[in-house]
């Protein structure tokens, strides 16, 4: 009892523990290296990775709105080539799992950045965002469509050599669909959720406060939406499923875990407290602790309906 | 660079609107440079969510973090009510910094408003008397230039918009005035901090000029690190790449590093 | 440049300025008689009305969330005949516009509400809520499928002699395409959005907070999302459009009208601070004169992109 | 009823994270009975959102309302933060209040934990001496009953449950004993605050018998109005329509009209 055991099980893939850091928000982690003991988290999943560099969205990229924040980064990133080269080799001196987030604007991109992983050692896995604008089909997103995101997870899966989690969108009336038809293109796991669609507008300036107009809501705002839908998509599917969404602290990470969600991403909470997955970690032991809990496995999805 | 939980030594009203805060972190002080800023967390509760970045205004006795704040919204409308003896989470120091003048320069520091705060930190490190300061204020009761801000036996050249102390107009013209009187003999360079719209009016002045000129800028920051690229700035159109990211590319940026037209 | 002028139209309805109640916020308007001039409002939309009375959902009905409340209270209602009885009564009395907020379980149900109010005095205007569970097709939303949101549309407009709004659900993959459905149905006008669908766990119990398992998020927490929806579907429909989600003061009741929105309306905010409405209407008035705007209909949709 | 900013005239600590509450308001005072609460609002941002319901747990001078609460999250944390001098906005009085004892009835006043808080109310408006109150606490250093809240003069039994002061064990053993010692005379009338799993004793003890009882309950809630109907709670099952509304057909009700099997 003194010591639970917080490894989880994501398909083929085992973490020292639930808690990950999510896309986007925690860089390359290098960036918060001088602040945490990396080692500790259960695994970083890296900034969005696409085939080529990309600059981003114009600022202001950022603002902030009730409990939560928009951003329209634009997916600013290094490019495969510059991560693998300049990112990964630090990445790798970690003992922690490190997944790499990727993208692309057509369906053969996302192949191709999945081509360009395989084979490299210090990968756990693939998460792939099928959030981003379709620009073969009018810029809708590839994850609004149960065809297109089975489409650009069977591609994803044919190049990689590694387990492949999607990361499915919120914006959607039916989130157990688009599930279905992923796990059905044989994904190992989905992640939920990204980010909701939202918007601000400067009432002096009258114009919308992000450049890009829209952008994506992150932080506490969105928990209980993203909750909602990971309990959804746990009853639709078979395959592990990572919760993500508003969590920061570990009450929160809590109500994922007893939903179903294997594993949960920390976001947007670690621009408020740099310390949020550690502290979060920390609380799901002394939770197990406190309720003589041996395994946090046996928390997940205990949810009594 | 720490997070940390720091104790509020003090939180007193320095002029209109404007708070002068001390906090007890001897780590922070024992890394920070002129030009850095850290990132505050106001209130415990998840709104506001983002921490605040503020300049490093000063340090003080091995352990206080000075920070010079102007109430502009809700973020530091709740920071103005804290106490000494509460305790406010701090991130940083963090950011480049500004370069220090050579030998041989003549250090000009402009400051807008509460652009005044990081150049406060820069005037205490070099020697008294090197260098001019100019700041400019919106009006006489705004005008924070007193020793209880650290700015004892420094000779200032003070703008007001409404003409209630000082100068009657921008601080830019007193930096004008100021070039003007310079020969080719002693090197000018300009430290400038402020609104963009003034710092807009010290590029025109300097940039692809032969002054020096290092300028410390502000973008909305939701991590303070470099890790969530939300503070982009464009760089000057020459450069291969557009964006630089101003929590930790700058905030202090070489005048002709960037695309003031597009600012 | 002393007395702004207020109002607008919505379609055939003029509103003596552009703040109306949000339904199920603001009970049958007399709740608030005590606090408030109801007068003063430029409209008071009842709590849902249904053919029959329904008892709601059991306890609990309601839970915080960050920025925003869940709640389940499953439209609870005294019905139609008792609404004509007891409520509308006192409604005629107050000098401001009454919207009847409608909903069914089926088309023919709508219809037969809408029947039910034709001929009756002292109704503005009909709010059609289509984001109930559609019981003869399995439970899921008629808003979230355009043609069901059509046919609804229609069935009510047949019956009605009064406006008739359609409201909205957010939990679609393309607000847009509901939005253009419903106004080639015929609806006047298009009031949005109503709650996200979310979800709060207890962890010490393991269940969910709400006894109906999940709820509606509202308040401040939705707003930019409200917000993003109100901008695409003014961009998609020529028809007016009422602005609903998170609305606290009078600058966010501004992004939405500058957004193209010609009315809004107030819900959760009014069980923070009662008066919010009225707060927001003096709001918009010194807005006005402050910004030497003579009519607030100039500041509607004065978006620059 | 009113919704306005009150003057927090003291808010000071009177027992173990429990605190108490002087807000300026005459026209709540005007109106207040036993039994109504109001509702706080606690915190000026957006977060914690809703306002917190509260019993009125007297009134004092005219123009104080009396407010006794315990620290249980996130708003009564803010709350017990706030000082005197500061505002709050209060809504109130709301509810139905408690139907006064009438000559001949005994009334026995039965609190658990902050259930006190209205009952401390109804003792200060019936005759000293024609009531019994009974009070449980968790532990000794939970009571509250000083003079300080109004308590004066009143003799209380007290119970705690780990026995630190009073009789050991429950609040309703003491209501159980107290009724066992009327005789067909006198009709007790019970009026009981607490918990809900002391009230469903209170309720079998009383629910369908010969005594007399008002119990005060809570619920979730979000208006206070009857507005949003997020308070429900089931009524006796012989009864048409199935739900109550804490907020407006109580807090106070009569024992023998709600479900308390469902409960
Ligand atoms: C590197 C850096 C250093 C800074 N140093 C100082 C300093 O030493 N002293 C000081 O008083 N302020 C400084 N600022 C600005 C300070 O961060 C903002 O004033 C503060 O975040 C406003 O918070 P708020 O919640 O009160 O305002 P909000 O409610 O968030 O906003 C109120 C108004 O202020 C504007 N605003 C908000 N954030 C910023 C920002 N980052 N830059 C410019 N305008 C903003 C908003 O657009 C809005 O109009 C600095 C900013 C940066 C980026
Ligand atoms: C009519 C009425 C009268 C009340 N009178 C008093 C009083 O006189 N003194 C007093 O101390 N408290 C009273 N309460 C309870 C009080 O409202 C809650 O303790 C308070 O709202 C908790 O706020 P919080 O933000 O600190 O807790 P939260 O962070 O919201 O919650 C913390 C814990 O308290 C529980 N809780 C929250 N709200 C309630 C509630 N309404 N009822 C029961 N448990 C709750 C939560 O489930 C959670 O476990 C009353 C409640 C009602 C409905
Ligand atoms: C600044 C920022 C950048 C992000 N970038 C990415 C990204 O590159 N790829 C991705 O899949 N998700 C990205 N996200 C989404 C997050 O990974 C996460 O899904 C979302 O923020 C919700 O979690 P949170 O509420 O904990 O932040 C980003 C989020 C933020 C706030
Ligand atoms: C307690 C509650 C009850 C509601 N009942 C209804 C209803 O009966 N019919 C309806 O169309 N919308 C209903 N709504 C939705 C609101 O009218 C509004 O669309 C939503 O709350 C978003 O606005 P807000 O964020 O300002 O609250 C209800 C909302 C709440 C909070
Ligand atoms: S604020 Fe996050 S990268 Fe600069
Ligand atoms: S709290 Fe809204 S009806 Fe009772």
């Amino acid at each position: 009892m003194v010591h639970p055991d917080l490894r989880v099980k994501i398909g083929p893939m085992e973490l020292k523990n639930p808690v990950l850091t999510a896309s986007g928000t925690f860089g390359y982690g290098k960036e918060f290296s001088s602040l945490i003991d990396l080692d500790l988290l259960g695994g970083i999943v890296v900034k969005g990775i696409s085939l080529k560099p990309r600059e981003g969205n114009p600022p202001p990229r950022i603002v902030e709105t009730p409990c939560g924040m928009l951003n329209a980064i634009g997916l600013a990133n290094v490019g495969l080539e510059s991560f693998l080269n300049e990112k990964l080799p630090w990445l790798q001196g970690l003992n922690t799992a490190v997944i790499v987030n990727i993208y692309g604007h057509t369906v053969e991109e996302y192949g191709a950045v999945a081509a360009g992983l395989s084979g490299v050692k210090g990968i756990s896995a693939i998460e792939v965002n099928i959030s981003c604008p379709n620009v073969e089909q009018g810029g809708m997103a590839f994850g609004t469509d149960p065809d297109m995101s089975a489409k650009v997870t069977e591609c994803v899966i044919k190049e990689a050599d590694k387990p492949v989690i999607v990361k499915l969108s919120p914006n959607v009336t039916d989130i157990g669909k688009i599930a279905v038809a992923v796990e059905s293109a044989g994904a190992d796991a989905l992640s939920l959720t990204n980010t909701l669609t939202g918007m601000a507008i400067d009432i002096e300036k009258r114009v919308p406060k992000l450049a890009n107009i829209s952008g994506g809501l992150s932080g506490p705002a969105i928990r209980p939406v993203a909750l909602f839908m990971v309990h959804q998509v746990v009853k639709s599917v078979k395959i592990p499923v990572i919760g993500i969404g508003g969590i920061v602290d570990y009450r929160d990470a809590l109500e994922f875990l007893i939903a179903g969600a294997r594993a949960i991403q920390i976001g947007t909470a670690n621009f408020v407290n740099p310390k949020a997955s550690l502290d979060i970690i920390e609380g799901l032991r002394m939770f197990c602790q406190e309720n003589r809990i041996g395994r946090i496995e046996d928390v997940i999805g205990t949810l009594k309906i | 660079m720490i997070e940390q939980d720091s104790e509020i030594v003090f939180n007193k009203r320095v002029a209109a609107d404007t708070f002068f805060l001390g906090l007890r972190s001897p780590r922070i002080v024992a890394e920070a440079k002129p030009g850095q800023f850290v990132m505050l967390r106001v209130g415990r509760g998840m709104d506001p969510l983002l921490r605040r970045p503020f300049s490093i205004c000063g340090v003080r006795d091995d352990d206080l973090v000075l920070i010079l704040y102007r109430v502009v919204g809700r973020g530091t409308t709740i920071m103005c009510d804290v106490r000494g003896g509460e305790s406010l989470s701090v991130l940083g120091p963090l950011g480049s910094g500004f370069e220090m003048p050579h030998k041989g320069e003549k250090p000009i520091l402009v400051a807008g408003g509460m652009g005044i705060a990081p150049l406060i930190f820069l005037a205490s490190t070099i020697e008294p008397g090197s260098f001019r300061f100019l700041a400019g204020f919106g009006s006489g009761e705004e005008i924070v230039a007193t020793d209880e801000v650290g700015l004892s036996g420094i000779d200032l050249s003070i703008s007001t918009d409404d003409g209630s102390a000082g100068h009657r107009g921008l601080v830019t013209e007193l930096l004008e005035n100021r070039l003007a009187g310079f020969n080719g003999n002693i090197n000018p360079v300009v430290f400038a901090c402020g609104p963009l719209e003034m710092l807009k009016g010290v590029a025109a002045m300097t940039a692809n000029k032969d002054v020096q000129c290092q300028v410390s800028l502000e973008a909305s920051m939701a991590c303070g690190l470099g890790a969530c690229q939300g503070c982009a700035i464009r760089r000057s159109s020459e450069q291969a790449i557009a964006y630089y990211h101003v929590c930790q590319d700058g905030p202090v940026f070489d005048v002709n590093a960037l695309d003031w037209e597009r600012l």
